[in-house]
């Protein structure tokens, strides 16, 4: 870029700080590490600590891959790449999960297994799980350093008198490597497991709320849920107890977007779209 | 024109930025651009708070900022705050002495007369808010012709470089508490360091002033009003150019390198006990920001005075809790989330849905 | 007999507090506010044993120090100086070295805090039930219907109606919300338990019924207890020792019917005599 | 029958102190007397004497002014009941040292029962046994059935005391005070407590008590020690 832009965008001291935090925060499995998180070129709650993140950590030989919603084409995944495209000349971009190096998703995490060589960047807008029972940003510090959930917990258990059902449906808090429990970003309970002993490192960022945390590889991620009252996905199947199936590519493993077509019907697709578009490739040859 | 946000989003975008450009450029090709030096010296309080809320003093590129949001204040100010991301720091400032501002303006609430005397300034204070129709139709001669006259009449007084600070003559009565020399030395820079409470006041001093004017505003208010016990008295509000030192890179010695516009506020409100023995004295507020902004600067004085009651003794209001104010006072932060609710939710969306769908099924089944 | 607490030299200080403190205040200077620097001395010197199954009231006026020394106790507050020792089943800790988790630790499993006013007991924003279940799930108690029955059982004891047990104690009227904490406190078995003017603003037979109740559990828990009150009433049905405060001092300690009919003090006789 | 002194009291003084009207006012003076394991010892003398002052300095609701009580515990050695610690002598009131005044002061929803059980919950005894030795108690005492599931709050003036007898005598204990235990009884009531009475002698209890008739003193005393109204009171 022509007015002295420096390579991805941040300066040298500002990528050199957040890599520190990103140490930290594998040493530390779970723990928001706070970092002074820099304005970045769109808006606070678009991706600013996932771009930060993906920014700091990239290099000419990488393949960056940008999901928004579980697609490469979304408005806002496009202007993510866009910039990084603009701002990283000679890094390469792709669609195909299986080509990429780093990641950077909002709200999915890809329906394919992560590699050990791939890092995955989620997009965080309220990293801390306690917020809804503690506004007080002091005071749930001291509740994650003595792993003080009973309050989190307790609203699970109040789910369950209200509803029979713990009514948690994003976001699920989900406990790491035995201690801090995590705000696991916006993506469905279905993707939870996946943390779960990942090959994968997974970051995550909020640039908003300024704190950085990880999932390291091969590290344990348990949903919170009692004994007999146990953690449960989006459940896909149809009233007459069949599994649903993608409209375009036939796939019953996947996570589905559900919609009302122009003919008035609702209809199921993949939300990973380069996972259905593979799936398709499949089928025909 | 419709579009589908998850699919063709790359060719929706280009779009968008057509469509806002044809916006900026609809006068079509009877148009002016907008030049610069126009919004930085007509414009000038628009002006004055993108500097001041962009938090970086770049009198040109905030004019720029001006021009390509349309006037945006928030998108502006984060313009600017971007721009600013891609710079390293190369060189710090030691703490500057305020005496020495080259001052437009400057008055004082509590005295009817202060050492160096009460200069009202370019206010509007005082001003008839009556629209100017005169102006509707202002040719070129005649803008002209105005800045010759009072330029010409303007009685050329022996104003001072700087003046005493009012509550100078405060402190050396007793009335206010000692100045906290540790404090000075260490400010705390939040462009590079996060905010991790309890913060010191120099952090929420530094929040404050690149803050959003209608937010601090707003909460300065709900102490004002009642939510809050600060009944302030303007000790000194002084508008002007602050000589900016820095080292020689050589010497190392302060060396005048330019100036910056700025407000400065300072207010003094009911006393309390020393802590260490001493006499009770008053307690002071302080705002500062860069530009031309008084009321800011009024704000954020008044909510520096409750926040640091607040770190003492505990907030008995959202106007003392440092965490409630300084978390959301930021506009680029705050402007950013509430934008950020346009973009696309499905996913989550289908999460709720299932659990909403499950809950229902469970309830009809125990229901029948 | 077993020690469960043994308190030395505690002591609690309100504001910078200097030298002259300790030796300008107290009851023979009728105050407890430090001419020299404006501190307020709300607790001086308090020592104590406390032994397994006991009860121990504390009495005085408000302003005493009564209500500050349990709250040391119970690391609401951080003591000025002094220690306290904690006799716990194989092990002694001394209260004011732990650490913050140790103290959460504690105040989670092995002691119950009853206020006088319950939204500090309780959260008002969650079910009763609820408020017993937060105190079992930081003991570690997963199984839902589990912590349902136990919140039951608990609720059942101290005689809260259980068809209530999911509605927000904020509702309850103040002699059920009192039932309501006495259940939370007691939902891990602690075996110390601090009571601070439990029954204050209650109606007489609604204080009864909960100053009966208390008894029960003592009984049949063993619990160990220290009752704060102004009540000579509720020292006298509950505790076998008491202690008298004023001005942040002890004036008088005894066994509980000899501080009644044989008290020493000038202001204890007082106390008695008007309230006799 | 060993005649093995139990208590034994020495010089026992006491004075009450009062602030308000800077007013010292003496209740015993320089009391002496022994009590025996299974023997009765009664105090008499006027009112003002200071007879129910000597039991509760014994009893330690009153500090005693000067002089020793010497008593022999169960688990060996003498002991001071005027200087010993708080604890010991809670201890030894629930396990060895019984008390009955004439007043009787139960929680509001308490069983008569279980008002006459406490001291043997206090010892460990679990709530059947202790309700069922309660029961046997207070049938001798002739306090009706119907009553025994009801507090005693509302009883009768002379039903409250067997009450309190009843609780005190139950335990057992090695030493029992008796603050005119039988004063507002009728006569066959009397009768039967006095029975009650003997056999605890029998079964070795000391006992130091103020009756409020003559005759009770010569029908139960083993020992009898006057007192006479101090000086100055």
């Amino acid at each position: 870029m022509s007015n002295g832009i420096n390579f991805a965008f941040l300066d040298e001291y500002a990528k050199r700080e957040i890599r520190r935090s990103v140490i930290k925060a594998i040493c530390i499995p779970g723990y928001q590490v706070p970092y002074s998180s820099r304005e970045m070129p769109m808006g606070r709650g678009f991706g600013t600590g996932g771009l930060q993140l993906t920014l700091a950590l990239i290099g000419v030989t990488d393949t960056v891959k940008v999901i928004d919603q579980g697609s490469d084409d979304s408005v806002n995944a496009v202007n993510l790449r866009k910039f990084i495209e603009m701002t990283c000349p000679g890094i390469a971009t792709t669609t195909r999960l299986q080509e990429a190096t780093l990641i950077q998703s909002r709200h999915r995490i890809p329906e394919q297994a992560l590699r050990a060589d791939q890092i995955l960047v989620l997009q965080v807008p309220y990293p801390d799980a306690l917020v809804i029972v503690e506004p007080s940003e002091d005071k749930r510090k001291v509740m994650h350093g003595e792993a003080d959930y009973s309050r989190l917990l307790v609203k699970l258990y109040e789910d369950i008198v209200k509803f029979d059902e713990i009514t948690i449906s994003h976001r699920y808090p989900t406990r790491i490597n035995d201690h801090y429990i995590i705000d696991p970003s916006p993506i469905p309970r279905y993707d939870v497991p996946k943390l779960h002993n990942s090959k994968a490192l997974i970051l995550f960022g909020a640039g908003r709320e300024k704190k950085i945390y990880a999932v390291p590889p091969h590290c344990p991620a348990e949903p919170l849920a009692f004994d007999d009252v146990p953690f449960r996905i989006e459940d896909f199947t149809d009233s007459r107890g069949e599994r649903r199936a993608c409209k375009l590519c036939g796939s019953q493993e996947s996570f589905l977007d559900e919609f009302i077509d122009e003919q008035g019907e609702r209809v199921y697709q993949c939300s990973d779209s380069d996972y259905c578009e593979q799936q398709q490739e499949l089928a025909h040859g | 024109m419709g579009y589908v946000a998850i699919k063709g989003g790359g060719r929706a975008i280009d779009g968008a930025a057509d469509a806002l450009e044809l916006l900026r450029t609809r006068q079509g090709e009877s148009g002016q651009p907008l030049d610069l030096e126009t919004i930085e010296k007509q414009l000038y309080f628009l002006h004055s708070r993108i500097l001041s809320e962009g938090g970086l003093y770049h009198p040109k590129l905030a004019a720029l900022a001006i021009k390509q949001s349309l006037g945006d204040t928030l998108e502006a100010s984060f313009a600017l705050r971007a721009y600013r991301s891609t710079k390293p720091r190369l060189l710090e400032t030691p703490v500057h002495d305020t005496t020495h501002m080259r001052l437009i303006r400057r008055i004082s609430a509590s005295f009817k007369d202060i050492p160096g005397g009460q200069m009202l300034g370019p206010t509007t204070d005082y001003a008839l808010r009556l629209l100017r129709m005169e102006l509707l139709n202002e040719s070129q001669e005649q803008f002209q012709s105005v800045a010759k006259t009072l330029f010409t009449n303007l009685p050329i007084q022996a104003v001072p470089d700087s003046f005493p600070k009012v509550l100078d003559s405060l402190r050396a009565e007793g009335l206010l508490p000692k100045v906290n020399q540790a404090a000075r030395e260490q400010p705390f820079d939040i462009t590079r360091e996060p905010l991790i409470f309890p913060v010191p006041r120099s952090a929420a001093l530094a929040t404050m002033a690149r803050g959003e004017t209608g937010s601090l505003l707003a909460i300065a208010y709900t102490n004002m009003r009642g939510y809050g016990d600060v009944h302030p008295t303007v000790a000194e509000l002084r508008v002007g150019y602050l000589p900016v030192l820095l080292p020689h890179p050589i010497t190392g010695e302060l060396t005048e390198v330019g100036e910056v516009l700025m407000t400065e506020c300072e207010v003094v409100a009911m006393y309390q006990d020393d802590d260490n023995k001493g006499l009770p004295t008053f307690t002071l507020g302080y705002g500062a920001c860069f530009g031309h902004n008084e009321v800011k600067a009024i704000s954020m004085a008044i909510l520096d005075r409750a926040l640091q009651k607040g770190m003492k003794d505990g907030a008995e209001n959202p106007s003392e809790d440092p965490e409630f104010v300084l978390l959301h006072v930021d506009g680029i932060d705050s402007m950013g989330f509430a934008s950020h609710y346009k973009m696309p939710h499905y996913v989550t969306f289908q999460s709720d849905m299932d659990r909403l769908r499950t809950t229902q099924q469970k309830q009809e089944a125990s229901h029948e | 007999m077993d020690k469960i607490l043994e308190v030395k030299g505690l002591s609690q200080v309100y504001g910078p507090g200097c030298d002259l403190c300790f030796t300008s205040t107290g009851p023979e200077f009728e105050t407890n506010i430090c001419p020299h620097c404006g501190s307020i001395v709300a607790l001086h010197d308090l020592n104590f044993d406390l032994y397994k199954g006991e009860i121990l009231g504390i009495m005085g006026e408000s302003g005493s120090g009564k209500s500050t020394a349990v709250k040391c106790l119970y690391f609401d507050q951080i003591p000025y100086s002094g220690s306290a020792l904690f006799f716990d089943e194989t092990e002694q800790k001394r209260l004011f070295e732990l650490n913050p988790a140790q103290r959460r630790s504690l105040r989670n499993h092995r002691f119950g805090m009853v206020y006088q006013n319950a939204n500090l007991g309780l959260n008002f924003d969650i079910s009763a039930g609820g408020n017993i279940a937060e105190r079992l799930l930081m003991s570690q108690v997963m199984n839902y219907r589990e912590i349902r029955e136990r919140a039951r059982e608990l609720l059942a004891r101290t005689e809260v109606l259980t068809e209530r047990m999911d509605e927000l104690p904020k509702n309850f009227s103040g002699g059920m919300q009192q039932r309501v904490q006495i259940a939370k406190a007691l939902a891990t078995r602690p075996p110390l338990l601090f009571l601070d003017e439990v029954t204050t603003g209650l109606d007489l037979s609604v204080q009864a019924k909960i100053l009966d109740l208390i008894l029960e559990i003592q009984s049949e828990l063993n619990t160990a207890m220290i009752v704060v009150t102004h009540d000579l009433g509720v020292i006298r049905l509950l505790a076998g020792r008491t202690l008298v405060m004023k001005y942040g001092r002890v004036i008088e300690r005894g066994l509980t019917d000899q501080i009644l009919e044989d008290p020493q003090h000038a202001y204890t006789q007082q106390l008695v005599a008007s309230a006799l | 029958m060993t005649n093995k002194p139990l208590l034994m009291v020495e010089n026992l003084s006491k004075t009450f102190f009062l602030h308000e009207q800077n007013k010292v006012i003496p209740s015993s003076s320089q009391v002496n007397l022994t009590v025996y394991a299974g023997k009765l010892t009664a105090l008499i003398g006027p009112t003002g004497a200071g007879k129910s002052s000597v039991l509760k300095s014994i009893y330690r609701t009153y500090l005693p002014s000067s002089g020793r009580l010497l008593y022999e515990s169960a688990t060996g050695g003498i002991l001071d009941l005027a200087l010993a610690l708080e604890h010991r002598i809670l201890e030894l009131r629930r396990e060895e040292i019984g008390f009955v005044t004439q007043f009787l002061h139960t929680l509001p929803r308490q069983k008569t029962l279980d008002v006459v059980a406490m001291p043997l919950y206090r010892q460990g005894v679990n709530k059947q046994e202790g309700r069922a030795r309660a029961a046997e108690l207070l049938a001798e005492l002739n306090i009706p059935e119907r009553l025994w599931e009801v507090p005693p709050a509302t009883f009768s003036g002379g039903e409250k005391q067997r009450v309190n007898l009843a609780r005190g005598l139950i335990a057992s204990p090695r030493l029992l005070l008796l603050d005119e235990p039988t004063a507002s009884l009728d006569a066959e009531t009397t009768d039967r407590v006095v029975a009650l009475i003997q056999r605890k002698k029998e079964q070795g209890v000391g006992m130091l008590a103020i009756f409020h008739h003559a005759d009770l003193v010569k029908r139960m005393a083993d020992e009898v020690v006057e007192l006479s109204v101090p000086v100055g009171s």
